[in-house]
Formats: structure tokens, sequence, C-alpha cells
């Protein structure tokens, strides 16, 4: 019971934290920093529903009266992971790129050259 | 100001889930996963939801994890490539690759072939042989890697291996074909396609900018 | 307990590696942070999960992290535009300065990345560390008189009238803080520039190598010149770059013994 | 489901195949060819049908959703590959299949994680498409696209959480049939799916990435994005309000995003984002139309919007390559009479005006509306036709002569004339004279409310990226705020 409370506390506050980083901090290398982390807590609180006081894995052979952890938001965190993984290197390549031609990480910059390019 | 604003809407956000989310406890008993896992052949919950019941998310799952590699190779690929000559080949890297790379994909293939029963599948296992591969990269020299491993083939392995399990997917699901086998099976051809796919987005990223 | 206990160790390490000046600090960190998680997942008795988590958070997310940066080795400059000084061309700069950077460039073996910016942004900018130094039309003002800094160029502010009407500056420059009362503010040269161009400025705080550009310009034929400050352009560094400070300087002394820095100045100014 | 699932998966096949061959455009056309069949066998629906075994397995269900938006995807294929555009690679088509193939997936997802991953398909291959001529602007569109969808798709990840640990399963059709009791836990649940719904379906507030993200991108994936990407987080968002039963929740969402869109719209010069903020109002009449209770409606409307702002965007495309410009003052005597005239086509059948589409589905809303969302839908249509009266401007004006050149719009514009008749056929209640006389009426004088609007000029807020996080920060608090305060 607290192992999950408390796992499930920090998830909720991980979101926080990475949306804070993402708000405040001005490079874009940094706000992605924070997502990653923001999405590790939404992962987190789904981990920490699963879990069961004294539980064990969801794995066969175990002894009996044992109780399980659910597997079931094991297994959408698993899906989680990934696609958070995806996006995150997709975010980057487009990160370096922006970098790359505009010599800037700044958001407030960024959009600025992109409004310029598009007030043609 | 803009701060004040930032720290009182997350303070608030916070504070409300909070709230909601002690609510939920205590939970009750997890539900009996163990009839559902027979039936697919898995000793493993997880995967028996992960490439049975829930196939099809897994199925998306793949293809997210796929066409991200894609952007990042058409995203990358105009940008300059590193200038400076790759890593010299070192004796001490490279035969500590040679001897750690066979126990890598050893263990990767492992992970993948015993998804089904105890934790791996082929998730971590593609990530982690993905690794290895940029591990043989530190040695060799990433360009020459990349030239020896054959960019079209490398394409063919991973949609193949989609493809495969797009196939294999719904072909098990309409004729109602299930057992370990398939659990390995998809394993395996996740693992191939996840472990193509990092080789591919670690290559891009080191060879576009900054050397490994 | 271990539950407990690795999830404020997570907390912590995600509030440390999210604070950090140097990315590079704050990708080792939440590296760090993401393996703790893992151990949190297994605690969970979410061992998929948790394996998942190290070979991908762990591993791949912070090998992404590090291909896609290597920032170590880049000096990151904030540049703030100044004809003569440090002038955008192309991919890089052309300038006195602009000579100045890539003989440190090639002293450190560090590639240079210039970022412009505008005068207000260079505190924020060297305080957090997200740029390594900054130059261009740069004299330090008060608030930034804390960061490490090398003079290279004497110079004067002075305060040029035309007319009746505010006087103008930059915003966030030493300039403004000389500026006098009832004075008016600008983001940057182009809307100071084209403030004085509508009229609406009575003058200008300015130091002597702007106002020779408005003067070249034909903006300021015939202005009553008064000076305020003798001071110099300086480039400033970011607090944890003292060394590098110091490398400039060595630059600049030998540049002066060779006998070249007056062939640069020269050729530029 | 058996044909359905047959079609979805050739889809996604061959559009992988897409990637290793160098004729995806022609497999595009055989993944359509695919569809079509599999649409014909299965329509027009079939019953809640499980992929997998046990009670965690997916729910599917043929329902009139996603009967109207098989219909709608295939034929925007259609016109998509038929519309010559040229210098287009080959994974723009590979991916344009991939996208149909997701949406026909999502519109048939009964399942509140599989609409997730659903979701991350397509917002996936949308950032792809946004990217892909690589301008420095675009790969800035879709990145904060990425960030604020991804921001999103958190809350919709924690809601799952909060749903699941409430009722213990994930299926909208479980979860409608057994009406659980609304524990504070489950209506905080709701409430962030709902956020990452609607952070995905351009309702404003939450999804301030689409102005640039449909504004900047190519021509025809600006049409996809408004036609059907977007749409499938209204979608969801239907679904979710419809399995719970808090229609009211996306009545105030529909208000919120129907007239702020048409605010943003009057100030706005560049031709796309017009019409990206135009999409965002527009989707107020189809939240409306869910939260009433009226899902013949909203469903038209969705479809009709589809086809109308499809036909926009193209034509807008156009309009772009001739004008060399994306400023709408500078298309002014610039573009070819045939552009001309479908930008002016389209922004009728936006203003609502009979017999074109925009009013036969506007009529199925307001047919069922209470009296003071009759008024509701009078304002946003006065606004629409105001703002779209400085497209207007473009047919009046001088240009190069009228020649088409184009035939896929014009089988488009068909379409959209088709439906709107068909419509009146087959609903009379909404070909009464009085209706149709209100409805031109309405657009006449929005019309001329437009002119003397377009003179002045006013400051609204820029939403960039920090700004948008913040509203959807602010937006998904508010939600969430009601949703518990209201139990």
């Amino acid at each position: 019971m607290t192992a999950s409370l408390s796992a499930a506390t920090l998830g909720i506050v991980l979101v926080a934290l990475g949306f804070g980083a993402l708000l405040l901090r001005r490079s874009l290398i940094w706000k992605l920093l924070g997502l990653n982390v923001a999405s590790g807590g939404a992962i987190l609180f789904l981990v920490a529903l699963s879990h069961r006081p004294g539980a064990r894995p969801p794995l066969m052979g175990y002894p009996e009266g044992v109780p399980s952890a659910d597997p079931l938001p094991q297994a959408l965190v698993l899906t989680a992971i990934v696609i958070h993984f995806a996006t995150l290197a997709l975010s980057l390549a487009y990160a370096i790129s922006l970098t790359e031609r505009l010599h800037t990480q700044e958001t407030g910059r960024l959009e600025e050259a992109a409004e310029e390019e598009m007030e043609r | 100001m803009r701060i004040a604003a930032v720290v009182g809407v997350l303070a608030l956000l916070v504070g409300i889930l909070l709230v909601g989310a002690f609510g939920l406890f205590p939970l009750g008993d997890s539900p009996d996963w163990e009839k559902l896992a027979r039936a697919y052949g898995a000793e493993n919950g997880v995967a028996a939801v992960v490439l049975g019941t829930r196939l099809y998310d897994t199925l998306l799952e793949v293809m997210v994890f796929a066409l991200a590699m894609v952007g990042v190779r058409y995203t990358l690929t105009p940008l300059s490539r590193w200038k400076e000559p790759v890593v010299p080949e070192r004796g001490v890297v490279r035969e500590m690759a040679d001897l750690l790379l066979p126990v890598v994909i050893v263990f990767s293939l492992y992970l993948a072939a015993s998804g089904h029963l105890g934790p791996g599948g082929g998730f971590p296992a593609g990530a982690i042989a993905g690794s290895g591969l940029l591990l043989l990269a530190m040695a060799k020299g990433i360009e020459r890697l990349s030239r020896e491993l054959h960019e079209g083939t490398l394409e063919l392995l991973e949609y193949g291996a989609i493809g495969g399990l797009l196939v294999l997917g719904v072909a098990s699901g309409l004729f109602g074909v299930r057992g370990s086998g398939l659990l390995v099976l998809f394993n395996l051809l996740i693992g191939i396609e996840v472990t193509v796919g990092t080789w591919v987005v670690l290559h891009y990223f080191g060879s576009h900018r900054g050397e490994i | 307990m271990t539950a407990v206990l690795l999830s404020v160790l997570a907390l912590t390490l995600a509030a440390v590696a999210l604070t950090r000046r140097r990315l590079l600090w704050g990708i080792a960190v939440l590296g760090v942070h993401s393996l703790v998680l893992a151990g949190l997942y297994f605690s969970l008795a979410a061992p998929d999960v948790a394996l998942t988590e190290a070979a991908i958070g762990f591993g791949l997310v912070t090998f992404v992290y590090l291909l896609s940066i290597r920032r170590t080795g880049r000096i990151v400059v904030a540049a703030v535009e100044c004809p003569g000084l440090l002038y955008p061309e192309g991919e890089g700069a052309v300038g006195l300065l602009w000579e100045l950077l890539r003989e440190l460039s090639t002293r450190t073996h560090r590639e240079l990345e210039l970022r412009w910016v505008e005068r207000d942004e260079v505190q924020a900018l060297l305080s957090t560390s997200e740029a390594d130094l900054a130059a261009g039309d740069l004299i330090p003002s008060a608030a930034e008189a804390h960061f490490p800094e090398v003079e290279f160029l004497p110079t004067r502010i002075v305060r040029a009238r035309l007319g009746p009407g505010p006087l103008g500056a930059l915003r966030g420059s030493r300039e403004a803080e000389l500026l006098p009362k009832g004075g008016r503010l600008f983001p940057h040269r182009g809307a100071l520039l084209s403030a004085l161009e509508r009229g609406e400025l009575g003058g200008v705080v300015v130091n002597l190598l702007e106002l020779r550009t408005m003067y070249l310009g034909g903006k300021l034929r015939e202005a009553e010149v008064e000076p305020l400050e003798d001071t110099s352009f300086s480039v400033l560094f970011a607090p944890d770059e003292e060394e590098l400070a110091r490398t400039l300087e060595e630059v600049v002394a030998e540049l002066r013994e060779r006998g070249e820095w007056d062939d640069l100045v020269r050729r530029y100014l | 489901m058996t044909a359905a699932v047959a079609g979805i998966a050739g889809y996604f096949v061959l559009g992988i195949l897409g990637f290793l061959v160098p004729w995806a455009r022609a497999l595009s056309a055989g993944a359509l060819l695919v569809g079509t069949v599999a649409y014909a066998l299965w329509f027009p629906g079939f019953p809640t049908g499980y992929l997998g075994l046990g009670d965690w397995a997916i729910p599917w269900r043929g329902d009139i959703l996603a009967a109207s938006f098989w219909g709608l995807s295939l034929f925007l294929h259609l016109i998509l590959l038929v519309h010559q555009e040229g210098g287009r690679p080959q994974h723009y088509y590979a991916l344009v299949t991939l996208l149909f193939g997701t949406v026909l997936s999502t519109v048939l997802s009964q399942d509140i994680f599989n609409l997730y991953v659903s979701l991350e398909l397509t917002s996936l291959i949308a950032f792809l498409l946004v990217g892909i001529e690589g301008k420095p602007a675009q790969v800035w569109a879709s990145l904060k696209y990425l960030i604020l969808t991804s921001c999103g798709m958190i809350f919709y990840l924690l809601g799952v959480g909060f749903v699941y640990a409430e009722t213990e399963t994930l299926s909208l059709v479980r979860l409608s049939s057994s009406a659980p009791a609304m524990a504070p836990g489950l209506r905080l649940g709701i409430a962030l799916l709902l956020t990452g719904a609607a952070a995905k379906g351009g309702v404003f507030f939450y999804a301030l990435w689409l102005p640039v993200a449909h504004g900047y991108a190519p021509a025809p994936v600006s049409a996809l994005l408004s036609s059907l990407v977007v749409k499938m987080g209204i979608v969801a968002l239907a679904r979710i309000s419809a399995a719970f039963g808090i229609g009211e929740v996306l009545v105030a969402l529909g208000l919120v995003t129907g007239f702020l869109g048409i605010l943003h719209m009057f100030w706005e010069k560049k031709l796309k984002v017009f019409l990206a903020y135009s999409t965002m109002s527009q989707l107020g009449y189809v939240l409306l139309g869910f939260g009433l209770g009226a899902w013949e409606g909203a469903v038209a409307y969705a479809v009709a919007h589809g086809l109308f702002k499809a036909l926009l965007f193209l034509a807008a495309g156009e309009a772009e390559r001739e004008a060399k410009s994306h400023l709408i003052p500078r298309h002014v005597g610039r573009i070819s009479g045939e552009t001309r005239a479908l930008l002016g086509l389209g922004a009728l059948a936006i203003m609502g005006v009979p017999p074109l589409a925009g009013y036969a589905a506007k009529g199925l809303i307001t047919a069922v509306a209470p009296p003071w969302v009759k008024g509701v839908l009078i304002a946003l249509s006065l606004g629409t036709a105001a703002s779209f009266a400085r497209l207007l401007v473009l047919p009046l004006g001088e240009g190069p002569k009228f020649e088409i050149r184009h035939p896929a719009l014009w089988v488009l514009v068909a379409a959209v004339a088709g439906t709107g008749i068909w419509g009146l056929v087959s609903f009379p209640g909404i070909a009464l004279p009085r209706a149709l006389l209100t409805a031109l009426l309405v657009s006449a004088a929005g019309i001329t409310m437009g002119w003397p609007f377009s003179r002045l000029s006013a400051r609204l807020p820029r939403w960039h990226l920090e700004e948008a996080l913040l509203a959807l920060l602010f937006a998904s608090l508010a939600l969430l705020l009601f949703q518990f305060l209201s139990g």
C-alpha cells in the first residue's frame, strides 16, 4: 500500500516537474528532457496501479496464495515506453535539424524564424 | 509573473490529481490472468496481454516505432555529415567488442525467445542487440560498419519483420491459432525490427552529429 | 520501504537533473534517474517493465541524447550583432571578434556555435550557462559585472543629441543604464535605428563604434556629442568558463605582441 | 468485422511495402481498392466484436460514425491519389497509405487504450507528413505539434490509469453498459482522457499547435490533417463522452472552440493559417452536435467539413503556388479563375449556403438543438460568414482566366454539392422554405458584417509554444476542477 501510494505520488509529481521544465527552460533540448521526465511520470503512475501489497510479479510458478500484480497496466506501460522513445527520437532529430539550420535552440526565436519564413 | 503562473497551475494540477489518486487506493484484487495466459501458451501474464489479447496494440506500437525511425532517417539525411575521421581502430576497444558482442547477442536472443515465460520480450531484446551493434561501431568505426551492414538488406529486414508481424498477427487472430511457438515467433520478429530500428537511429544520430 | 526510498531518490535525481546548467550533467543525472526508476519498477513487481525501462529509458534515451548533443565539444556564443565587430554573414560571421573567436576555437579544439541574440538576453543566457560566452556589441552593464570578462577594445559611451525629444538606447545594455530619465528603450539595433529615422527620438546614448556606424549611415550628421563614460568592449563568459576567458586573454596578448592586432583593428574598424 | 480487419491489414501491409519498392503510389491505389472492397462487405455496420480473447480484448464496432468516416477517408484517398501535384517523394505515398489505414482502424475502436495507440500512430504519421518537405518552418510546426500533443497524451495515459483503477476495464462498450457509479477518481480520469483527446482533436486552448501545423504544412497534408487527423481526436471525445454520458462538457468545449476560432480568423493574414483557425471553429459545430446527442448531425457535419475543408486547403495550395505567397492580400489578382472559383465555392459551403453540404449538416444539428443553442448556432454561422467574407474578395478580383486544370478538385466540389442535396432530399425537415431562407439571410448578413470587421485591427495573443502549453495546462485544470466539483 505505501509502496504503490508513494510511487503513484511520485508519478504525478514527476509529470508536474517535467511540465515545469518544459515551460521554464528556454532551450529546446532541455524542454525535451522535461517532456521525457513527464512521460516517465505517467508510466510510473500506471505501474503503481498494477502493484498490490506484497504482490509477486505476474509470472506463473509462485506458491499458491501469494497475490499477483495486475499484468494489464504493465502491458500498457510497455507499449507506452516504446511510443515515448519513438517520439523522443523523432523530436531530437527535428531539434538537430532546426539547430543546424536556424542556429538557435530557443523556442521563441525558432517560432519567429518560422513565422518570418511563412510571411512571404 | 510567468513563473508564478506556471508554478500555480502545476501545483493545483498536482493537488487535484493527488486527491483523486489517493481515492483509488486500496485497489481491489488483481483479476485472474492465469487462465488467459494458459490459453495463449504463456507463463508471463504481461506477455499474454502484449502478444495475445492486445496484440493489435502491439502491432500499432511497432509501427509507431518503425515510422519514427523512418522520420529520423529522412530528417537527418539532408544534414551535413560529420566530417572528421571516425574513431581510429584501437586494439583494446576492438578486442573488447569482439568479446562482448557475442555475449550481448546471445543475451538478447535469450530475452526474445523466453519472453513468454519470464521477463523479457522483443523490445528490450532488440534495444540491447541494437546497443551491441553500437558497441561494435565504437570499435570498427561507424562508417565502416554501416557499409558492411548493407542498408538495403537492413531495410528489407525491418519492413519484412513488420510485414510478417502484421500478416501473422491478423492470420492468427482470424483463424484462432494460438500457442507458445507463435509467441516466440512474435518476439523474435519484434526483436529483429527493434534491433534494426535501434541501429538506424543510433547510426544516424552518430554520423550526423558528433562521433561515437 | 525500498519503494519509498527509491521514489525519493528518483524525485531528487529528476529535480537535480532538470535544474542543471550543463546539458551533459543533466543527461547523465537523468540517466541515473531512469535506472533508479527501473529499480523501482522491479520492486513494484514489474520485472518486464523494469527490463524495458533499463534497456530503452536508460540505455537508448541516454545514448540518443549523448549522440545528438555533443555540446561538450562546442563553444556556444551568444552573439550580439555589431557592424565591424561581429556581423552575420552566411553560416558564420565577419568582424574583428570573429577573428578572435576563430583563433580561440582552433586553440581549444572546440567548434563554434553562433546564436544571434538581443542585447537583453545575454545575462540570462550566461547565468544559465546556455551560452558559454557572449560577444559583439557588448559593454558589460552593472548587472553583468560578476561574469568573467575580457576587455579587448577601449571605447566611450556618448550622448548624441539631434534635437528635442526623448533619447534612446538598447535595452539591457550599459548605455541604457546611463540613459537619462524619460529615455526610450529598444529591443534591438534595428528598432532603434528605425525609430531614429522616423524622427521619434531626439538622440541616442551609444558607444563610439555605433556612433560611427550611424554617422556613416547618414543618421546622425548634425548631432551634438557629449561624452558620458570611458569604457571598453568586452567578451563576457559564463561563470564556470574562467579558463576559456584566460585563453582568450592569451590570444589577445599574443596578437598584440606579434603586432597583428593593429592590422586587424585597421582592417575592420 | 473480418472484412474490416482484412481491409485495414491490407492498408498497413501495402503501406509498409511502399517504403521498400519504388511504386508506392500504385500500392496506395491497391490499398484503396482493398479498403473499398472491405467497406462494401461490412457496410452499413457490424455489431461489437473482439480482437482477442478474454476480458481485456479490444472491442470494435462498425456504427454510423465508423461507416461515415470510412466513406470519407476512402473518398479523400481517391482524391489525393488523383489530384496531380507532382514532386512528392515515394515515402509520401507510403505514409499517406498508412495514415488512411490508421484512421480506418481508429474509428472502429471502442477501447480507451487502443484509441491511445491509434491516436499516437495517426499523429506520428502526421508529424512526418507536416515536416516532409523539410523547410525549417514546417519542421518547427511539426515539433510544436509533437510536443503539445505529447503533453496531452501524458494526461490521457494518467486518465487510462484512473479509469482502469476504478472500473477494471478499458472497454468503452462495457463502461457504457454497466454505467459505473461516478466516483471522484473516475470523474477525474474522464477529465484527463478528454484533455488528451482534445489536445489531439484541435479544440481551442487544448490544441494551439493546430494553426501552425495546418498552416505551414504542404497543402494536401493540411487537407488530410484538417479533414481526418484532428477528427480522430474528436471521435475519441465523442466516444468517451457517450460512454459516460457527459455531453455537457462537449457542449462547453464546442462553444469555446467555435467562437475563439472565429475571433482569430478575422485578423489572420496567412491563408492556410486562416483556414486552420476556421477548422478549430468548425469543430465547435461537431462537438456541439455530439454533446447534444445529435450523432447523425454531428457525423454529417464532420463528413461535410472533411469534404469542403479538403477542397479549401487543396485550392489554397494552388493559390499559394500561383501567387507565390502565403498571404491573403497578395493573392488578389494573381490567382487563376479556377482557383478563385474553387475557393469561393468552398467558402460558400462552409458558410452553410444551401444546397451545399454545410447547410444540410448544420440543419441536422439545429433540428435537435434546444432554443438557446439555436441562437448560438446562428451566431456561429454569422461569424463564419463574416470571417469568410474576406476570402470572397478573391473570387471577385481580376486574375488569369478560367480553365479547368484540376479535375480532382471539381470531383470534390461535386461531392460537396452532392452530399448537401442528398441531405436535403432525405431529411425533408431541413428543406423547408423558411429554413432555407434563414440560412441565406444569415450568410448574407454575415458577409455584410464582414466588410467593416476587416477594417478593424486587434491584438490577439500569438500562441507560441510556451503560451500554448500554458493554455493547455490551464484548460485541463479547468476541466479537472469541473469534473471534480460536479459530483
